[in-house]
C-alpha cells in the first residue's frame, strides 16, 4: 500500500466508512441526529482534504492516467481499476468539495431522518467519486446507475410535495438511457475483449459500430446532461428535491453526462461523434436559446434555475463536440464552474426556502432590504450564471463558443445568443426576488445569513471569483489530457476540419 | 503606478463595498474618494509627459510602427492551445487620454456625490458601485486584448446596472437597469462573436498580435454562418456592435434614456462622460482593423450619422431634464462615430475627450437643479430658477456653450466643443462622397438641433418665469403629458430627508447647492471651455503632430485630416450658422412667444407623438422581441416541455404501460380451463414457429 | 390385402388421445374429476407412444418407461383425488368455475 | 442390465441423493412416532439433514456417471444441487417461525420438502429421460402436497388443486415429448439422443418432442406462456411454502433445461435458441406488465419471479459457456434475493397477520427501518440496479447474449427490466415516502440474520461473492461441454 495505489481506492470508500460508522450510531437517541451529522461532516471533510492532496500529487505534464491500480476482479469481465487524468481529477476534487458544503447546509434544514440522510449522502459520495476514477468500463456503469439509488431517495424521501412523481421521472428518464449503454458496453467488451478504460481508448471500433454505441451512450449521457429535449426531468426533480440534493444535482450528477461523452463518446467513437457533431451542435443551440427562454416565464426559483442549468450544459455539449482543445477545456471548466454556480444558487434558493418554505417567485420581493449579504451572495452568482467576465462562469462559456466558432459559426451564432437570455431571465430573477419594495408581510421579520449559510456561501464565493480571473489552476490540470485527447481524436477523425477562413484567392 | 491608477479605484470599492456598514459611510465615501483622487492625479503624471513632454514615460519604442507602449502583466489569465491570454495593463497615448478622462470625471463625480448624495442611507454601497465602476473603465482602457477589453466592457455595464438600479424599490429604476444590461448584452453579444472571428482571422486575441496580422488578413474571406464574407468587415461590424450597444447608438440606443433612472451623478460619470464613450474607445484602439474593411468604416458613419441625427430630434421634444441630456449625449457619440468613421479617429477621440468635460458638466448641474428643485426633474415645472441658483446657472450656461460648439471659426477662439465638434463636422465633408455628404449634413442639422433643445433647456429651466404646480399654471402645453415616471425620484425615505414640503412649493425653496457639489462644477467649466483650445493642436491641428502625440496608438489618417484643413469656407461656418439658428430658434419660441411650441405640437400631432415616443422604439422592441421570446418561452414551456414531452409522451407512456398492466392482468382471469389454453396455445404456437423457421416444411 | 397396422397408426391414435385429454381438460367447465380422467388419458397415450415405438425400435426402453409412467401416474392420481378432497372440504363444490378465488 | 455396481464406494458420486433418500425416511419415521403437534424436532433435522447434504454435494470427491448412465455428476450438477440444497434448506428455516399459523408447523412438511429436494437433485443429475421424469414427478408430486398442505385453508387448496392440474398437464406434455424424441431418436439417455441427432439429423418427429418437452420444463421454471399457475399458487400457498417454491424448484428445473438444451440438443443449437428466446421476451415483457398492476405482494414477487426467469433464459438463449456462466451466476443471485425477500415478507406480522398488499407496507421505513432498508436492497437488486448483486446478475446474462449478437433480445431485455423498475420501486416508495399505517409485531431471530446476511451479500456482492462466484460458474459451465 502505497500513496500512489491507495489513494484513490481510499477516496472512493471512505465515505462508505463514514456511512457505516453512521449506521453504527444507536437509534433513538437525542443525540443520533447531531452525531450523524458530525460524523458525516469530518468525513467529508477528510475526503476534501484528500482530494486537494490528490490535485496536488497530480502531475499535470502527464497525460495519461496516474495513481493507476489495475486488477482482474470478476471473471474476466470486471476488473478493479482506477486512476485519474487531467480530465477527471477534478471532478473528484468537485465532488468532494460539494460534500462538506451540502452536509453543513443541511444542517438545520434537514430534520427528519438524519441519520439515513447522512448516510445517503456519504453513500452517494462513493458513487460520485467513483465514477470519476474508475478505469472499468462495467465500473463505470455500476457507479454512474448507482447513483441514481441514493438520489431516488433524496428526492423521495425529503422533497417537495410533488417529490414522488419527481423522483420517479429522474429513475425512470435516466434509467432508461443507460440501460442502452449497458448494451453498449457489453458490445464494446465483446468486440474489444475487455473492459478496461485504458484499453478501450486505444481500441479502434469499427465505423458502423461506434454508430450504434455513439447512440446507446448518447441515450444515456444526453439524458443524464440533460441535453434539449431530453431534459423534462430535470426541473421536476431539482424543484422538488431538497436543497442539498438539488445541489448535488446540478453540481456533480448533471456532469456525469459531459465526462461521459469525454471519457467514451469523443475518445473511443471518434468517427461517429464527428458524424453527429452537427446533431449534438443542433440540440445543444437548441438547449440554449429555448431553454432560456422557457427559463424566462417560470415562476418558481429553482425551475428557472434549473431550465437554466439545462442551458449552460448546452454549452458543455456544444464544446466537448468542437472537438478542439479550446472547446474541450471550456466544457470542462464550464462543467466545474456550473458545478460551483449552479450549486451555489440552488443554496441560495434553500436560504430563503427554509424561511419562507416558498419557492414561488412571486412570494419574494425587496428582499435586499433585510438580507443585504444575501443580496449580495446572489447577485455575485446571479452574475456568474450570466457569464460575466470576472466571474468563473465567464471563461468556460468563452471557450466553448470560441471553440465551436472554429468549427461552425453558425453554432457559435445561436449560442452566443445564450448570452442575452441567460442575462434576461437571470437579471429577472433577481429584479423580482431581491429588488423592488420590501411590501410583503410575510418577509418583514426575514433574517440575513446565518454563521452557517456563510460558511456555506462565501467559500463558493470566493472561488467563482478566483477562479474567474485565474483560471489557469484548472486550466493547467486539464491541458494535458485535453491536448491528447484532441491529438487522439483529430487523428481518428483522419483530417483537419476544412479551413473557415480562405486566403484571397488573387 | 499604472497598477495603481488601476487598482486603487478596485480597493476603494471592495472597502467600502464590504466594510461599508463597519466603517461608516463618512468614512467609505472618504476613502473611495481619496484613492480616486489619488488616481487621478496619477493618471495625470502619465498623461502629462505624453502632451507636453517627450513622450510616455516608460514606455517600449516599437520600432516598425514607432508605437509607444507601456505594458504591465499581472498575471496569467487564460492558457489553451494556441491562446495565450494575461492581464496585462496596456498604457499608450491613447490609454494615457482615457485614463485622465476616466479617472478625472469620477473622481470629480465621486467628490460630488459626497454632497448629492449626502442623505442616502445607502452611500457606502453607492461609492462602491462607482468605484468599481472606474475600476472596471480602467481595466477596459487599458486593456492589452480583446478579451480584457471585453472583461472591462462587461464590468462597467454590471456597475451601470448597480447603479441604474441604485434606487432598488423603484420599479421603474429596476426595469431600467435590467434593460441597459440586456441591451448592452446584445451588443456584447456581436463584440464576443466579433472576438471570436477576430481570433480565427487573425489568430491572435491580444491587440499587437492581431495588428500585425490585420494587413496580411485583409484580402480573406470568411464563412460566416452560410455565406463567404470579407473576412475583415465581419470581423469589425461584429466588434462595432458591441460598441453600438455600449454607446447607444441607433437600433441600440432604448437604454441610455431609461438609464437615466439612476442618480444624476452617475449619468453624469458613466451614462456621458466615459461608459458610452468606451465603444469610440474601442473602435479608436482598434482602428488597425477598421482601417482593412471600408465597409465596416461606411457602417460606422451611417450609424453614427443616423444616431446624431434622431437622437437630436428626439431631444427636441423631452421634458425631463436629464433626458434632454441623455439624448444629447446620445446624439453626440454619433459624432463621435462619424469622426472615426470618415478616418479622423483622432477627432473622434478628441470629440470624446471634450465631450467628457462638458456633458459631465451639464449632468452634474442639472444634479444641481434636481437638488436643488428637490428631485423635481420635469423642466415643465421648473423656470425662472436663474436667480435662485445663479452659480449653477452659470454652470450650465458654459456647458451649453461648449456643447453647441460656440466659436469663432478660424480662429482659436471657442469653447470645447466647438473645436472638437467643427473637426468631425470639416472630415465628414472632406470624406466626400455621397456617404460623406450625408453624413456632413446629417451632422449639420444635428447641430442646429442640439443647439435648439440645449436652449430650451436653459430656457425652461432657467429663464421665464416658475411653473411649477405652486404657481398656478397649468403646467405645460404640452398635450401628451408621459413623462411623470420621474417625479418620484428617490423613494419617499431619500427625497422627504430634506425636511422641506413637497414639491409643490419646489421653487420657492430651492436653492443653491453647497460647496462640495459646485467644485466639480467649476473644474468641470474649465475643462469645457479650454480642453478645446488647448488640445487643439494635438489631436486635430498638424498631421505631425498628431502622429507625434498618438505615438502610434491610434491610425492617423494623413489625406483625411489634411482634407479636413482645407474644406470651403461654408464647410467651416455651416456648424456655426446651424448653432445660431437653433440658438435664435429656440429663443424665439421659448422666450419671445412661449406659446408657439403648443401651436407647432398642435399643428403636427402626428410628428409630435412620433419625436415624443422617442420614434417608438420601445414599443417596437416590445412587438418585435420581447414580446414573441416570451410567447415562445411560454410555448415551449407548456405546449413542448409540460404537454408533448409531459403529458403526451412520458405521462402518455406511463399510461400506455398501464394500459398494457390492465389488459395483461385480465388475462390471468383465475380459470384452470383459461391457463391450460394458454399453455395448448403456447405449444402451438412454438410448435409451428419451430417447424416454420426450423424449414422443416 | 389387409390393412396393415403401422406406427403411424399407433402415434395417430395416441395423438388423438392426448389431444382428447388436453382438450377434456380446458374445454371441460364442471368437474374437476374429468380433469383427472382426462390428465390420465395424456398418460395413456404417452404410454402408447412409448410402447408403439419400442415395439417399433425393437429395444425395451420404452416398455420400461411406459411402467414407470404408470406407476408415477397412480401416485399422482392418489394426490391429484386428496387435493380434491381437500377442496371439496373448504369450498363445497368441485365445479372447475369455482375454482377462481385467485386471479389477476 | 449388466450391473457395473460393483462396490458402494463407486456411487460415491451419488452419496448425497443416496443419504438424503435414507434421511427423509428416517425423519419420515421420526416424525410418525413422535407425532407431536407441532416438530421442531423434524423441521430442525431436515435443516441439518439438508446441511449435511449440501456439504457432501460441495466436497464430494468423485464425479461420473452411474446407473447404466442415468445419473451424472459434474461440476454443473454440483453447483446447481449446491444452489437448490441452499434453497431448500433456507426455506425450511423460513418455515419455522410461526408455523403453526403458516399451516406448516407438522413434520410432514419438513418430510416433504426433503423429498422434492430429492426429485430436484435428481433432475439436476438426470442422465436419462427416466430418471428426469421419474426426479421430476418426484418434486412435483411433493410440492403439489405441500401447496395444499395448510388444510383448512381455501385458497391454498385451490392453489394446490390448480397446481396440480395444471402441473399433471405439463408432466404430460413433458412425457409425450419424451416419448416423441425417444422414437425419432431410438434412445433416452441423453449422451446417447446427442449422437443419434448428430448422425441422423433433425426431423419434425424430433422438433415435436423437443417443443413438448420443452414445454413441460418451462412450466416448472414458469416460463410465459406456462407461467398462469405461478401468481395463483403463490398467492395461495402458505409463504413458507411459496418461498420454498420460489426458489430451489426453479433451480432445478433451470439446471435440466440448461443440460437439455446445452449438452442434448446441442446439434439443433437453432431450432431450441429460437424458442428459449420466445420463452425469454415473453416471460420479461408480460411479466414486467403483469407485475404492475397487482397489490399483493405475494402476486408480485410470482411475477417478478416469471420476470427472473425470462432474464435467466436471455443468458441460456445465447448457446454459450458464457450464457450457461451467465445462467448459473443469475440463479445464484436470484436464490439470494428470493430469499431476502421472503425473510423480509415473513418478518412483517401485524396483530391481524402478515402483510399481504404493497400498500400495507406504508412507512416501513419508520416502523421498522432495519427491515425496510433490506427490502429496499432487495428491490433495488431485483431491479438490476448497480452496485447490487442484481445488477450482476444482469450483466452476466445480458453479456453472453450481445457476444451471440442476440441485440434485439438484450434491447428488449432492458427495456423490460425498465419496465419493471416501475413495479418494483413502489415497494420502495411506499415503505420510504409514505406515511406509517400499521404497526408491526416483532421479527424472529432467524429471520433477521438471513435478511442481514442476504442484505450484506447483495450490497458487497462485487467486493465479496462477486470473484469467487464467477470462477465456480466457470468451472460449472466448463464441465458441461
Amino acid at each position: 500500500m502505497t500513496f500512489e495505489n491507495s489513494i484513490l481506492s481510499l477516496l472512493t470508500f471512505l465515505p462508505l466508512l463514514g456511512a457505516a460508522a453512521i449506521l453504527l450510531v444507536p437509534a433513538g437517541q437525542g443525540s443520533t441526529a447531531n452525531l450523524s451529522r458530525w460524523i458525516a461532516l469530518v468525513t467529508t471533510l477528510v475526503v476534501l482534504a484528500l482530494s486537494l492532496v490528490l490535485w496536488a500529487a497530480f502531475d499535470p505534464s502527464n497525460p495519461g492516467f496516474q495513481f493507476v491500480v489495475n486488477h482482474a476482479w470478476i471473471g474476466d469481465n470486471i476488473g478493479y481499476r482506477v486512476g485519474v487524468d487531467g480530465i477527471s481529477v477534478l471532478f473528484v476534487v468537485l465532488s468532494a468539495l460539494l460534500m462538506p458544503i451540502v452536509v453543513i447546509s443541511s444542517w438545520d434544514s434537514v430534520e427528519s431522518r438524519v441519520k439515513e440522510y447522512m448516510v445517503v449522502f456519504l453513500v452517494l459520495e462513493t458513487l460520485m467519486i467513483g465514477v470519476f476514477v474508475t478505469l472499468d468500463l462495467a465500473m463505470f456503469y455500476v457507479f454512474f446507475e448507482g447513483t441514481l439509488l441514493p438520489m431516488f431517495l433524496i428526492i423521495g424521501i425529503w422533497g417537495g410535495k410533488r417529490r414522488i412523481q419527481a423522483s420517479y421521472k429522474f429513475f425512470f428518464y435516466t434509467f432508461v438511457g443507460s440501460v442502452l449503454m449497458l448494451l453498449a458496453m457489453m458490445a464494446m467488451y465483446w468486440n474489444a475483449g475487455t473492459t478496461d478504460i485504458v484499453r478501450l481508448l486505444n481500441h479502434p471500433f469499427p465505423p458502423e459500430m461506434q454508430v450504434w454505441l455513439w447512440l446507446a451512450f448518447f441515450a444515456s449521457f444526453a439524458v443524464k446532461m440533460p441535453m434539449w429535449p431530453f431534459h423534462r426531468w430535470l426541473p421536476e426533480a431539482h424543484v422538488e428535491a431538497p436543497t442539498a440534493g438539488s445541489v448535488i444535482l446540478a453540481a456533480i450528477l448533471l456532469k456525469l453526462g459531459g465526462y461521459g461523452f469525454l471519457r467514451f463518446s469523443l475518445p473511443m467513437f471518434p468517427d461517429a461523434s464527428a458524424q453527429f457533431a452537427n446533431f449534438v451542435f443542433l440540440l445543444s443551440v437548441a438547449a440554449i436559446i429555448i431553454t432560456s427562454l422557457v427559463a424566462l416565464v417560470q415562476e418558481d426559483v429553482k425551475k428557472l434555475i434549473a431550465y437554466s442549468s439545462v442551458a449552460h450544459m448546452g454549452f458543455v455539449t456544444m464544446g466537448i463536440f468542437a472537438g478542439n482543445a479550446l472547446g474541450i477545456q471550456g466544457a470542462i471548466f464550464q462543467m466545474l464552474s456550473h458545478g460551483l454556480v449552479s450549486g451555489a444558487l440552488f443554496l441560495c434558493v434553500g436560504v430563503v426556502y427554509d424561511r419562507m418554505h416558498t419557492r414561488d417567485i412571486a412570494a419574494y420581493g425587496g428582499l435586499v432590504e433585510r438580507m443585504p449579504r444575501y443580496a449580495f451572495a446572489f447577485m455575485i452568482f446571479t452574475m456568474a450564471n450570466v457569464g460575466l467576465p470576472g466571474t468563473s462562469g465567464f471563461v468556460g462559456e468563452f471557450l466553448t463558443l470560441i471553440g465551436v466558432f472554429q468549427i461552425n459559426t453558425w453554432v457559435a451564432f445561436g449560442a452566443a445568443s445564450g448570452m442575452i437570455f441567460s442575462a434576461c431571465y437571470a437579471l429577472w430573477l433577481y429584479r423580482r426576488v431581491i429588488f423592488g419594495a420590501l411590501t410583503k408581510d410575510s418577509l418583514r421579520g426575514i433574517l440575513d445569513l446565518s454563521f452557517k449559510e456563510k460558511v456555506v456561501l462565501y467559500p463558493l464565493i470566493v472561488l467563482t471569483i478566483v477562479f474567474g480571473f485565474y483560471p489557469a489552476p484548472i486550466l493547467d490540470t486539464t491541458a494535458g489530457a485535453v491536448d491528447a485527447l484532441v491529438a487522439h481524436y483529430s487523428a481518428a477523425v483522419g483530417l483537419e476540419a476544412e479551413p473557415v477562413v480562405a486566403a484571397a484567392a488573387h | 503606478m499604472i497598477q495603481a491608477i488601476v487598482f486603487l479605484p478596485l480597493i476603494g470599492a471592495l472597502v467600502a463595498g464590504l466594510l461599508g456598514r463597519t466603517i461608516g459611510h463618512r468614512t467609505s465615501e472618504l476613502i473611495t474618494t481619496g484613492l480616486l483622487i489619488v488616481s487621478a492625479v496619477l493618471s495625470w503624471v502619465v498623461f502629462f509627459p505624453v502632451a507636453f513632454g517627450d513622450g510616455l514615460a516608460g514606455a517600449v519604442i516599437d520600432e516598425a510602427s514607432h508605437g509607444a507602449v507601456l505594458k504591465v502583466e499581472v498575471m496569467r489569465w487564460i492558457q489553451v492551445g494556441d491562446m495565450d491570454l494575461r492581464w496585462i495593463l496596456r498604457v499608450d497615448t491613447l490609454t494615457a487620454i482615457m485614463l485622465v478622462v476616466v479617472t478625472t470625471v469620477s473622481s470629480l463625480v465621486h467628490v460630488y456625490s459626497i454632497g448629492y448624495m449626502a442623505e442616502d442611507p445607502h452611500r457606502s454601497r453607492f461609492f462602491a458601485y462607482l468605484s468599481l465602476f472606474t475600476f472596471a473603465m480602467l481595466m477596459l482602457v487599458t486593456a492589452d486584448n480583446f478579451l480584457q477589453m471585453f472583461f472591462g466592457w462587461e464590468g462597467v455595464g454590471l456597475a451601470s446596472y448597480l447603479l441604474i438600479g441604485f434606487w432598488y424599490t423603484r420599479p421603474s429604476a429596476n426595469a431600467a437597469a435590467m434593460k441597459a444590461f440586456v441591451v448592452n448584452r446584445v451588443g456584447d453579444f456581436g463584440f464576443a462573436l466579433g472576438i471570436f472571428a477576430a481570433f480565427m482571422v487573425l489568430g491572435h486575441i491580444d491587440f499587437d498580435g492581431a495588428f500585425h496580422a490585420a494587413p496580411e488578413a485583409a484580402g480573406a474571406t470568411i464563412r460566416f454562418l452560410s455565406w463567404d464574407f470579407h473576412a475583415m468587415t465581419v470581423v469589425c461590424l461584429l466588434l462595432f456592435m458591441g460598441a453600438m450597444g455600449k454607446s447607444a447608438q441607433f437600433l441600440l440606443h432604448t437604454w441610455l434614456p431609461d438609464a437615466m433612472e439612476g442618480p444624476t451623478p452617475v449619468s453624469a460619470l458613466i451614462h456621458a462622460a466615459t461608459m458610452v464613450t468606451a465603444g469610440v474607445f474601442m473602435v479608436a484602439r482598434l482602428s488597425p482593423l477598421f482601417e482593412t474593411s471600408q465597409g465596416a468604416l461606411m457602417v460606422v458613419i451611417a450609424i453614427g450619422a443616423i444616431t446624431a441625427f434622431f437622437a437630436a430630434t428626439v431631444g427636441l421634444v423631452q421634458n425631463d431634464i436629464k433626458r434632454v441630456i441623455a439624448y444629447s449625449t446620445c446624439s453626440q457619440l454619433g459624432y463621435m462615430f462619424v469622426g472615426l468613421g470618415v478616418g479622423a479617429y483622432s477627432a473622434g477621440i478628441f470629440h470624446l475627450f471634450t465631450h467628457a468635460f462638458f456633458k459631465a458638466l451639464l449632468f452634474l448641474g442639472a444634479g444641481s437643479v434636481i437638488h436643488a428643485m428637490h428631485h423635481e426633474q420635469d423642466m415643465r415645472n421648473m423656470g425662472g430658477l436663474r436667480n435662485k441658483i445663479p452659480v449653477t446657472y452659470w454652470m450650465m450656461m458654459i456647458g451649453t456653450l461648449a456643447l453647441t460648439g460656440v466659436g469663432i471659426p478660424g480662429t482659436n477662439f471657442g469653447f470645447a466643443g466647438f473645436f472638437s465638434k467643427d473637426a468631425i463636422i470639416e472630415s465628414a465633408y472632406a470624406y466626400g462622397g455621397t456617404l460623406g455628404s450625408f453624413a456632413f449634413w446629417m451632422l449639420v442639422i444635428a447641430a442646429l438641433m442640439t443647439s435648439f433643445y440645449s436652449w430650451r433647456l436653459v430656457h425652461l429651466t432657467f429663464h421665464g418665469s416658475p411653473r411649477d404646480a405652486s404657481h398656478g399654471h397649468a403646467a405645460h402645453p404640452d398635450p401628451a403629458h408621459a413623462a411623470a415616471e420621474t417625479h418620484d425620484e428617490p423613494l419617499d425615505n431619500h427625497a422627504d430627508d430634506h425636511g422641506h414640503g413637497h414639491h409643490g412649493s419646489a421653487h420657492d425653496h430651492a436653492h443653491e447647492s453647497p460647496n462640495v457639489m459646485l467644485i466639480p462644477l467649476y473644474v468641470l467649466a474649465a475643462g469645457a471651455v479650454l480642453s478645446g483650445v488647448v488640445f487643439y493642436g494635438m489631436f486635430f491641428h498638424e498631421v505631425e503632430h498628431i502622429e507625434h502625440f498618438f505615438a502610434g496608438s491610434i491610425f492617423v489618417d494623413h489625406d483625411i485630416i489634411e482634407a479636413a484643413h482645407h474644406v470651403p469656407t461654408w464647410v467651416k461656418w455651416s456648424a456655426t450658422v446651424a448653432m445660431i439658428i437653433g440658438f435664435v430658434t429656440a429663443w424665439y419660441m421659448y422666450i419671445r412667444d412661449p406659446e408657439t411650441p403648443k401651436r407647432l405640437a398642435e399643428r403636427n400631432p402626428g410628428l409630435y407623438r412620433f419625436l415624443l415616443n422617442k420614434w417608438y422604439f420601445d414599443e417596437l422592441y416590445d412587438r418585435i422581441f420581447v414580446k414573441p421570446a416570451l410567447w415562445i418561452g411560454r410555448a415551449f414551456w407548456r405546449g413542448f416541455d409540460d404537454w408533448l414531452i409531459d403529458g403526451k409522451i412520458t405521462e402518455g407512456l406511463g399510461r400506455r404501460v398501464q394500459n398494457i398492466t390492465s389488459w395483461v392482468v385480465r388475462l390471468q382471469s383465475g380459470y384452470l380451463y383459461h391457463y391450460a389454453f394458454a399453455m395448448l396455445i403456447g405449444v402451438a404456437a412454438i410448435l409451428t414457429w419451430a417447424i416454420a423457421a426450423g424449414g422443416l416444411l | 390385402m389387409g390393412l396393415e397396422i403401422g406406427l403411424g397408426h399407433y402415434l395417430t391414435v395416441a395423438a388423438i388421445l392426448f389431444t382428447l385429454g388436453v382438450f377434456g381438460i380446458f374445454l371441460n367447465r364442471k368437474n374437476v374429476i374429468i380433469i383427472l380422467m382426462s390428465v390420465e388419458l395424456i398418460l395413456l397415450a404417452v404410454n402408447l407412444n412409448l410402447v408403439a415405438f419400442s415395439a417399433h425400435l425393437g429395444d425395451l426402453q420404452g416398455q420400461v418407461f411406459a411402467l414407470m409412467i404408470l406407476t408415477v401416474a397412480a401416485a399422482e392420481a392418489a394426490i391429484g383425488l386428496a387435493i380434491l378432497v381437500i377442496f371439496y372440504r373448504n369450498r363445497g363444490s368441485i365445479a372447475v368455475d369455482d375454482v377462481n378465488m385467485m386471479k389477476g | 442390465m449388466n450391473s457395473d455396481v460393483t462396490s458402494f464406494a463407486s456411487l460415491a458420486p451419488a452419496y448425497p441423493e443416496m443419504f438424503l433418500a435414507l434421511a427423509a425416511l428416517v425423519l419420515l419415521l421420526v416424525g410418525v412416532v413422535v407425532n407431536k403437534e407441532r416438530s421442531v424436532l423434524v423441521t430442525v433435522g431436515a435443516v441439518v439433514v439438508l446441511a449435511v447434504a449440501g456439504f457432501m454435494v460441495v466436497f464430494q470427491g468423485a464425479d461420473g456417471v452411474l446407473f447404466n448412465g442415468v445419473f451424472i455428476s459434474d461440476s454443473f450438477s454440483r453447483y446447481m444441487k449446491a444452489l437448490v440444497i441452499g434453497g431448500s434448506a433456507l426455506a425450511i428455516v423460513l418455515s419455522f417461525s410461526n408455523a403453526t399459523e403458516n399451516g406448516v408447523h407438522k413434520y410432514e412438511y419438513s418430510v416433504l420438502a426433503l423429498m422434492a429436494t430429492l426429485g430436484m437433485m435428481t433432475m439436476v443429475s438426470a442422465n436419462d429421460l427416466m430418471s428426469l421424469y421419474v426426479g421430476l414427478e418426484l418434486q412435483s408430486l411433493s410440492l403439489y402436497v405441500v401447496a395444499a398442505i395448510k388444510r383448512d385453508d381455501a385458497r391454498a387448496s385451490e392453489a394446490g388443486l390448480k397446481y396440480f392440474v395444471l402441473g399433471a398437464l405439463s408432466s404430460g406434455m413433458l412425457l409425450y415429448g419424451a416419448s416423441l424424441i425417444y422414437g425419432f431418436t431410438g434412445h433416452t439417455n441423453l449422451q446417447e439422443i446427442v449422437v443419434a441427432i448428430a448422425n441422423e439429423g433433425r426431423s419434425i418427429g424430433l422438433i415435436f418432442g423437443v417443443v413438448f418437452l420443452l414445454a413441460g420444463i418451462a412450466f416448472k421454471i414458469s416460463a410465459v406462456p406456462f407461467h398462469m399457475w405461478t401468481p395463483d399458487v403463490y398467492e395461495g400457498a402458505p409463504t413458507p411454502v411459496t418461498a420454498f417454491f420460489a426458489t430451489a424448484p426453479k433451480v432445478a428445473a433451470m439446471a435440466l433445461l440448461v443440460r437439455l438444451v446445452m449438452d442434448t440438443f446441442e446439434p439443433i443449437t437453432r431450432d431450441w435458441q429460437q424458442i428459449i428466446i420466445f420463452l425469454s421476451i415473453a416471460s420479461m415483457v408480460l411479466a414486467a406488465f403483469a407485475a404492475i398492476g397487482q397489490r399483493s405482494l405475494k402476486r408480485l414477487i410470482a411475477y417478478s419471479s416469471i420476470g427472473h426467469v425470462g432474464f435467466a433464459l436471455v443468458g441460456l438463449s445465447s448457446g454459450t459457456a458464457a450464457g450457461i456462466e451467465g445462467v448459473s451466476i443469475y440463479m445464484a443471485i436470484y436464490i439470494t434475493m428470493t430469499v431476502g425477500l421472503f425473510a423480509c415478507l415473513l418478518s412483517l406480522r401485524t396483530v391481524d397477520g402478515y402483510v399481504e398488499n404493497i400498500d400495507d407496507l406504508a412507512g416501513l421505513s419508520k416502523e421498522r427501518p432495519f427491515v425496510a432498508a433490506i427490502m429496499a436492497i432487495l428491490m433495488f437488486s431485483l431491479i438490476g440496479l448497480p452496485p447490487l448483486a442484481g445488477f450482476f446478475a444482469k450483466w452476466h446474462v445480458f453479456l453472453a447474449a450481445i457476444e451471440a449478437q442476440l441485440f434485439v433480445l438484450a434491447v428488449i431485455g432492458v427495456l423490460a427490466s425498465a419496465v419493471s423498475a416501475f413495479y418494483y420501486l413502489r415497494v420502495v416508495k411506499v415503505m420510504y415516502f409514505d406515511e406509517p399505517v400499521a404497526r408491526f409485531q416483532a421479527v424472529p431471530g432467524e429471520l433477521n440474520v438471513i435478511m442481514a446476511v442476504t442484505g450484506f451479500l447483495l450490497v458487497t456482492y462485487y467486493f465479496t461473492v462477486g470473484s469467487p462466484l464467477a470462477s465456480l460458474a466457470h468451472t460449472a459451465a466448463g464441465s458441461l461441454l
